[in-house]
């Protein structure tokens, strides 16, 4: 049965202009499996606001017993998110949806991860996950200026990481596609996640497999409402982001 | 739990909550959270003749106290329904109310008849009030003497009772109430989301697709309260209340107003065990008021001879 | 601050803001905060012929991000506004609408031509749509016909423009509002208050004395959006936009809609400072957006050929 | 010019069943003179709950520029205030309304206080400013059981104090009007607050003087809205409770 839990606040802290990373331990990490897989985070005991917010998990640790997000204040889900203090809890349904699949690689192959602005979270887990199986990935952040870069030293460490800003004021200018034309990145498969024009660009220019996160706005988060529905290309059906996604196989679904 | 029993045109009913339609999909979802016998009845999702696309995203926005949705009325279709949603409920011991869209009178009928031959649905629940549907739906709601017909054409036709769902965007719902009691509407389902919109400040467009969408949550609660405490007293038919219920003392609102029922939608989102929960602390309360059944409560809010409830 | 100035008929206004009827009293009260010649306008509580004792109280009850109100129009009297409150206003130089309430059209009409000749009286309103009296009032804002004749009767003796509120209790509000296009008004005003109720649970009877009233506050701003966005494009007569605005983004987003001018009513007793707060707000967020005067985003929702706001 | 103040939290505890009382400093301080008057509270930044909050002023400090409230926890409104912190703002509109009048009573008079639950804080700076002034004092506080009285030791201090509680547990079983009436107390004037039964109780029996402070459901808090009014006793007129109370001389408007 799914479950709903408190969780507590472990730690909350602001990584970059408006970025926070916070961490919540309960017993519903122990569900957590599949990196890109997130959570529904309802952030007051009223309704305001009403609808639960739709997070990515960035990271888990079975032996804390936590998992880490790292969102982005955008308006005043978020901002009420960004209140809380260590010790104060937060009601997690989760975690939901499918994440990235990461079987059926053969053996050390070699995975380029791309993610864009609050689209990066999901890919540290995926990036930890993977070279633990022995595979080596390649990263590449887009941001749109250096005070909004975050993780950059993380992804390093599991990896070849590079950051594009688009005013250039860190790393190389421009979009993630221009890194991957300019280094000429490849591998066995990709992954991505971040705003629709990055994933469209990426579908369209990539040649290996791949795997896209998407987002849309959501009001259960388990299947049952029908807001958050994408077409399937070349056929009649739909696909719910949140239960049948948020990842999909490049070219599934219309972007 | 002979307190919370509910006793229904077609419903027998082991306490007076349910989903309502369009915020539980077929059931399946929130199966995964709780065993869905516990609920009083199931309301599914609107049911068309033909597979529905509904409408572009974004399909939901939120607002203070509430959300907007335009999804459209997807859905699987008749077919689909008759073939995979209503068999796989049979599982739970829980009667299902089949909500109806349809675009002519003679779509209606057609669900109708059809869906009714299931073993499991008691009931219809026929959506004339859907305001994110450009055809059909909403004239419907709208015009008491099309109401009145469609309700008629319907009881013909189907086998089991038939509760129309009013839509809270006219000037005088009581006429629209009474046009369908007198069509031989078995129960009434009320409210229906409120006509509403957002925009988005950066682009200035609306943040719907649909541009317009459909009103839920504690935002519209007191205009619920409102029209069920006013029909109530103009029909004889019970009613299925809805709109902006969170908890238990919202359900007991809609009940005192005149509901004999009370159907979650929005809240659902918002907490999974939302029904499971107002339908343990609805108990309680009753055994905290030292009420011996929950229909004594139905419409007290405009009884004579009114006693405060006590706790003593 | 010529970004801000707005000119509707009647109305020379310094910026687009105004305090909504009912919410301001005759202004006394919030002169105690600041200099009244800050606004845009003010709308006066609504004046009737006699002097009206309103209803019982309670007359105020919370709702979920709003309240419900039953004051009963009660006001001191149109000798009594004439005398004392009108002339009271003329130290600010602020234009004045008084808003009109009146159970006949010869009731209007007597209020209209006689508050009209105040020289600081720039404007009249008809509240043809308060939900909280039992006669008159509501059936002018409910029937096409009523509220046309209304409309033409008033323009005959009214030595200012009339703008006629709306009621958002009625099925279709665009018939309402060609109908008052088409008796000569130069405006309208909308929305007045969502019929609700509430009921406490503990003696199960309605909070309010009155039973039902009028819902107000940021749970209704969606209805005002959709209803200004769908009006404003089918009237050639400028809109006041009202319902639910807390703070510049809700005035913005009621501007986006279609409205011209943006009154506060519900949120002066939150915050009295709401309006000049929300004025300095709009200023700052005109400069951000480099937005040259405030007309131009007047309507831009629906407009063809609609560019992102930028921020550079 | 009125003001509308961000005041601080100084002090807030439990000091009996749902009662808390909470100290807030700030300069508006400086104009609360009389006793009797209220302040209106905004509990929350965004619009649940929509409406301030009015609460009595039960003392105040003008050394520490601070002033005390005592409230009972009723719903959202006085739950979301008992939830603020040491150092937390409140948002204060006051001080409000016409209090009690302290003059035109000749010297060393002696007075009679009777409150009934939360409408014993009010009469707490009453007592003080009067016995201040030389009058002496002797308080009736009603609650409904033991667990709900608070105060008793603070009005010992300034004169003889009676309890009654409705269920016996606490000093005298029964009403205020009990109380009153099995000592025979009386005065030169009375004040009274508490609920309405108990005040109109109040004005029935005693045949001295009096001033009754009245509740009533607020809109505005500032006399514009008319949410609040009272029908003048033998007169076509209306009161604001708001602006023109909440005290009213006894006779003055209907209870
Ligand atoms: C599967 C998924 C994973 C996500 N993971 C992350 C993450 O790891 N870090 C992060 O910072 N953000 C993430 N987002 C985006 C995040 O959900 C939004 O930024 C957030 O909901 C904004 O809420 P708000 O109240 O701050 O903004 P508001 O603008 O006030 O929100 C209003 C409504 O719109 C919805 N909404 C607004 N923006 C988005 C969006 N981009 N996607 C979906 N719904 C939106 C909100 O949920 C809410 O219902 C994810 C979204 C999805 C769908
Ligand atoms: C002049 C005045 C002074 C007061 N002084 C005190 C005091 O010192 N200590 C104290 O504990 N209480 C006092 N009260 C009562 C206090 O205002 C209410 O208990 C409080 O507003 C309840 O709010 P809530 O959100 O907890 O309850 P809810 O029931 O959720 O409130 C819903 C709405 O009803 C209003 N309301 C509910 N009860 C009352 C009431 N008794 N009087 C007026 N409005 C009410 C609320 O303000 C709100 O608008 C005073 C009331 C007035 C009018
Ligand atoms: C996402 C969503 C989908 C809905 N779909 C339907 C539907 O298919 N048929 C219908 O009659 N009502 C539908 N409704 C309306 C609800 O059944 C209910 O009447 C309304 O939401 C008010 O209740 P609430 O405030 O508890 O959500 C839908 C509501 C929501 C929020
Ligand atoms: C207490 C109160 C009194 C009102 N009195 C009047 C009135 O006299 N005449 C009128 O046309 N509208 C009256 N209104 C309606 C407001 O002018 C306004 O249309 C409505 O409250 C919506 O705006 P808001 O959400 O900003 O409050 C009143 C509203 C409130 C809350
Ligand atoms: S959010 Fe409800 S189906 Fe996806
Ligand atoms: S509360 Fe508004 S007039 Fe008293």
């Amino acid at each position: 049965m799914k479950k709903v839990e408190k969780m507590t606040v472990v730690s909350h802290r602001s990584i970059a202009k408006n970025i926070y990373e916070c961490s919540l331990s309960g017993e519903l990490v122990e569900l957590m499996a599949r990196p890109g897989q997130f959570v529904h985070l309802r952030v007051s005991d009223n309704t305001i606001p009403t609808l639960r917010r739709p997070i990515s998990i960035c990271s888990v640790d079975h032996q804390k017993n936590a998992f880490t997000m790292v969102y982005r204040v955008e308006g005043i889900g978020t901002h009420a998110l960004s209140q809380k203090r260590t010790g104060d809890q937060v009601d997690v349904l989760g975690p939901l949806g499918h994440g990235f699949p990461i079987s059926g690689l053969k053996e050390k192959s070699h995975c380029l991860l791309t993610g864009g602005g609050i689209g990066v979270p999901p890919l540290y887990e995926l990036a930890k996950q993977l070279t633990k199986q022995g595979h080596s990935v390649a990263t590449v952040l887009g941001f749109r200026s250096k005070e909004d870069v975050f993780y950059e030293a993380e992804f390093s460490e599991l990896g070849a990481t590079y950051v594009a800003t688009e005013d250039g004021t860190l790393g190389e200018r421009g979009f993630v596609t221009d890194v991957i034309a300019t280094n000429r990145l490849s591998g066995d498969r990709y992954y991505a996640c971040g705003p629709r024009p990055m994933l469209r660009a990426i579908e369209n220019n990539m040649t290996i497999p791949g795997f896209l996160s998407l987002e849309e706005r959501m009001g259960c988060g388990v299947g049952a409402c029908l807001a958050c529905v994408c077409d399937v290309k070349n056929e009649e059906g739909y696909r719910k982001v949140c239960s049948d996604g948020p990842v999909f196989k490049a070219g599934e679904v219309v972007i | 739990m002979t307190k919370m029993n509910v006793s229904l045109p077609g419903l027998e009913m082991k306490n007076p909550v349910m989903p309502a339609s369009g915020c539980f999909g077929f059931g399946k979802e929130y199966s995964e959270f709780y065993d869905l016998s516990t609920l009083g009845a199931i309301c599914v999702k609107a049911v068309s003749p033909m597979m529905k696309r509904g409408n572009p995203t974004p399909r939901v926005a939120e607002t203070p106290g509430g959300m907007l949705n335009a999804i459209g009325l997807q859905n699987p279709g008749l077919e689909h329904v008759l073939a995979n949603e209503l068999p796989w409920l049979e599982r739970f011991d829980v009667p299902v109310i089949v909500n109806i869209a349809g675009n002519t009178i003679e779509e209606y009928m057609h669900v109708a008849r059809e869906v009714s031959k299931a073993p499991n649905v008691k009931a219809v629940e026929l959506n004339i009030s859907c305001p994110n549907v450009k055809e059909g739906g909403i004239a419907f709601g709208t015009d008491p003497n099309i109401a009145k017909e469609l309700t008629e054409r319907v009881k013909d036709v189907s086998g089991v009772p038939v509760y129309v769902k009013l839509s809270p965007n006219v000037t005088d719902i009581v006429s629209v109430a009474r046009a369908v009691e007198d069509g031989g509407a078995d129960g009434l389902s009320m409210i229906n989301t409120l006509l509403g919109m957002r925009l988005d400040l950066q682009t200035g467009k609306p943040v719907l697709a649909n541009e317009t969408g459909g009103l839920s949550g504690s935002a519209i609660k007191p205009v619920a309260v409102r029209m069920i405490y006013t029909v109530s007293q103009e029909v004889g038919i019970p009613i299925i209340g809805m709109g902006g219920v969170t908890n238990a003392d919202d359900a007991l609102e809609l009940i005192l107003a005149g509901a004999s029922a009370v159907a979650i939608g929005t809240q659902n989102f918002v907490d999974p065990f939302a029904c499971p929960s107002i339908i343990k602390d609805l108990e309680l309360k009753l055994e905290h008021y030292h009420v011996e059944t929950i229909s004594e409560l139905s419409g007290r809010s405009w009884r004579p001879s009114l006693q405060p409830l006590t706790t003593r």
